[in-house]
């Protein structure tokens, strides 16, 4: 269970981002976060993801008061969330299977075990064939498909997608969010912050709102 | 799975650093350069100050210390002649007495070496010296010079205070009548050593400062064209160490490989030296090291150089 | 006038992208460029730009040989064409302004007319709030945007357009739609690579597909 | 527009060097501070190289030539007592006979200095040499040594061949009967010369190498590191000049910052090192060049370095 208490965010150059964000978002539970751009759906997902610190307010995650755990331990929380970043943040030295893997390296998943979840991922994404291709010899939405493959093949308890189909064909993109909806099935909390008023639509799930950082329709 | 440093996570923090060694050939083996380099300018300032304090220390050789012999006292019928002259003056009695008298010599503290000049000697020793001229010398009785002993300092010994130290306690010793010293050189000398110390750890220490500046930057910016890799890796919840333990691997290896590397720039430099330098003076420029000394040193410094830089260069990317 | 005869592009790795594509693309044309992830849309942008060669075909832009161009001559060409980038390839170190700034510059623009042509870009973008940001310190959108005035305050001859609406709300995707509308009614031949179906189908212009690198609907 | 390079593209190539200088301020420093050790290192090597080779130099005025003046001819008469000892030896035409064969022998080529030791000079130095003894000179006539001119060599002429044909003219002077010198000192000199140049160069061209070496790569680094930026800039059609230009000015910045850094570390590093080593050996580290020199070669060379690093440093990344 995520709680945000009257969560506020305001970067350095004094822009407000979050203004009085209350929020509680079930565990397993499936959200979109939808508004304009720079309505704060990013800084919601990094702050959720520890990247961010608010500037007021008050977290709780599976209970614990999130603002107080030590950095020390920062590692392995974000070993158990999945992020999709709006940039994808892939290491473009390494390979797209080598991307995947890294992920699951980081828990320290054995070599055999890895390589067998690294492929499953991948062939999900419809990547196989390219599992040995650098991401910059790649199109905008396979690079973003092998973000959607690093983020789950570690079965994470938090699935934290932001603008996960901005860059693939309304076809890729239904199919990603079956994916979604699989692994949320299985346990998994999801937040995928998105643009897409269609998918929003024939998904049917809770929604929330946000524009210039306030919640438009609270739940 | 706990949050520490599994060993699955060991073995791919270290096939990744090789990995990443492969990737990153060109800045490697760049960065290697830059440390064979470094460790080679170091290395022939080394080997210069080494073999100048070595040379510097042989002329320590050069102090002579002369302690003339009393003159008549046992050392048997003087003046008299018909001892074959050449020979160590004095009959039997007297050789003895000089031998004794020469052993105590040598039994003093600091003394290395002790040569005994006879009266005869030191006149054979003039007459060579006048050369063209001996008519000077004709008639002169050969006792006219006393008998001496030359003695040669230990190294240690070769300074102001340890040479007065010596010469006094020469001038205790019964039969010594006197106790000659060039108290200048031995000055001057002492104070080149002073000077040869300071100056190399001077320049020894400004190089290495050097040396480590210019090795961490490299493995600075070498870091810094790698920071989006690394920003990545902490948000997949890498720990600390498991980021760090590729680059310091890889800052590791390309430090023994420009170890490795200095060890053929000198060789290089040494046999390219070698045919232009007169063969006199090629000793400034031998290695004064055991070959297993030298190589062992050089990837030692160059893989701690290495390991020290890439923690260094690291710590600022690793914050938050 | 881009004319394509035959074009083929193999990558290095042997993935053919584009396969004998013949297109002809008027002066002042607005065409869209669709067809699913990896089909070879960014492909045909980078040739007409000139950063990818093809392996084979002819290419004749004004009726100029393309590929005979001299190296030497390629930097006044791009000069002549606007490009938004799908990964917006904007200078991290740089501020917004300087960003924008940068493209006119390049052509010798004279300070005070440039920023003015600078400011009157950022607000066309909705971005005069943002001059002096970083693009790091942007979202996603705003930093999508940052491309789009760069791409446009140069007025270029020729404007391609990569996925320019990946990151941006609906709202927000219109209004640059009407932007290159705008751009493309004083003269300026506009190609969009774009998945957006409801925006193709809004604007209803000529529309080229592309499948597996092959043309589907040839024009 | 033209494609070339217009004046504005000038005036924002300059101004964006500056931003770059600005924004990029660790960086620059990081290798002006690289630049600076660097040609600091270098400099400290040339310093006491050509201090070492000013020693060398006046070394050479310890190559004595002793030329031994002819007996009894002209010298006035000799083996008669009655001259006060200490004067230069002989009567009037003696004297002036004397100075004439000292102007021709300071005529010969290659001759710089020359003092006449009369008999009588050269049997005081013996006395002196044999102090406490001088009892053997007793009743010696005071001629019995020869007068002799010695002869400081022009330093040019310290070498083998030189010395020998100075020594054959002297020879073949009128009133010379013999002419010694220290054949051996005279071929070590000159091979220590020999030496000393050689070393100079070998050492100083091996640490420009390694010197260039380092600077150009600390700018492959930061170029590498920049890389995306040089692609955006060619994307948006830059000429090669107009991303040229920045790096280059940022890398002359940054090399003459280096330079004025390096003078900044040799006046500390003199400083520390004057207050621990000997007054007597403080020379071998004293700047023998003067001020503006110095400080304008180092900037100089800094200027050049960090420019041509750059153009090196860019050329891979403007292809295509
Ligand atoms: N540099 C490259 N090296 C090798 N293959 C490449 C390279 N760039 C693209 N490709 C491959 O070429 C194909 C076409 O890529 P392209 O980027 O043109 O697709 P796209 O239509 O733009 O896709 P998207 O909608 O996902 O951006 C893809 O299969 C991609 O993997
Ligand atoms: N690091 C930062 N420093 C300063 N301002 C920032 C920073 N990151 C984001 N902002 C600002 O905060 C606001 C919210 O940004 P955020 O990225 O959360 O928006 P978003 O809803 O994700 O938008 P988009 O749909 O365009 O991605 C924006 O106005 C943005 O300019
Ligand atoms: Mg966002
Ligand atoms: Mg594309």
């Amino acid at each position: 269970m995520i709680q945000f208490f009257h969560v506020h965010k305001n970067y350095l150059d004094g822009v407000p981002a979050l203004t009085d964000v209350t929020l509680t978002i079930e565990k397993g539970e499936f959200v979109f976060i939808t508004g304009p751009s720079g309505a704060g759906k990013s800084t919601l997902l990094n702050i959720i993801f520890g990247s961010e610190e608010p500037t007021d307010g008050h977290i709780l995650i599976e209970g614990r008061n999130y603002l107080k755990i030590p950095p020390r331990e920062l590692p392995a929380l974000r070993r158990r969330i999945g992020f999709i970043f709006q940039d994808f943040k892939l290491i473009n030295t390494k390979t797209v299977f080598e991307n995947v893997a890294l992920s699951l390296k980081v828990m320290g998943v054995g070599p055999s075990e890895a390589r067998k979840r690294v492929l499953k991922a991948l062939s999900y994404v419809r990547l196989q064939h390219r599992a040995n291709f650098k991401p910059l010899s790649l199109s905008g939405g396979e690079q973003q498909r092998v973000a959607v493959a690093r983020a789950l093949v570690k079965e994470p308890a938090i699935l934290l997608a932001d603008e996960p189909t901005g860059n693939l064909d309304p076809d890729m993109a239904i199919e990603m969010m079956e994916l979604f909806k699989e692994v949320n099935s299985r346990g998994t909390t999801v937040i995928v912050a998105t643009h897409d008023k269609g998918m929003i639509e024939k998904l049917s799930k809770r929604t929330v709102t946000l524009a210039s950082g306030r919640l438009l329709i609270p739940h | 799975m706990p949050s520490g440093f599994s060993s699955f996570s060991l073995y791919y923090a270290l096939t990744d650093a090789l990995g990443n060694l492969r990737d990153n050939l060109v800045t490697s083996l760049l960065s290697a350069l830059t440390v064979a380099f470094s460790l080679a300018i170091f290395t022939v300032f080394l080997v210069v100050f080494v073999n100048l304090n070595n040379i510097a220390a042989t002329w320590g050789e050069r102090t002579h210390v002369v302690a003339y012999v009393k003159e008549g006292i046992k050392t048997g019928p003087s003046g008299t002649a018909g001892w074959p002259s050449g020979t160590a003056g004095g009959p039997p009695g007297a050789a003895n007495w000089t031998e004794a008298l020469k052993k105590t010599v040598e039994a003093t503290p600091g003394v290395k070496d002790v040569t005994f000049i006879s009266k005869e000697g030191a006149l054979a020793a003039l007459r060579a010296e006048l050369k063209g001229h001996e008519g000077v010398l004709e008639g002169v009785a050969p006792d006219i010079l006393p008998a001496s002993f030359e003695i040669i300092l230990d190294p240690s010994y070769v300074n102001p205070d340890g040479v007065r130290s010596v010469v006094e306690r020469l001038r205790a010793i019964d039969g010594i009548f006197a106790v000659e010293y060039g108290a200048e050189w031995v000055e001057r000398f002492s104070s080149f050593m002073r000077f040869m110390e300071i100056f190399t750890f001077v320049i020894g220490a400004f190089l290495a400062a050097a040396t480590l500046f210019i090795i961490s930057n490299t493995i600075r910016l070498t870091v810094y064209a790698r920071r989006h890799e690394i920003e990545v890796m902490r948000y997949l919840g890498a720990s600390g160490a498991f980021i760090k333990v590729p680059f310091l691997v890889e800052g590791m290896a390309s430090g023994v490989m420009g170890g490795a590397l200095s060890l053929g720039i000198l060789f290089l430099g040494r046999y390219a030296a070698g045919r232009h330098i007169p063969q006199y003076f090629i000793f400034i420029i031998e290695n004064p090291f055991p070959l297993w000394k030298l190589s062992g040193g050089l990837m030692m410094a160059g893989l701690l150089l290495g390991g020290a830089g890439s923690l260094v260069s690291l710590g600022r990317f690793l914050k938050v």
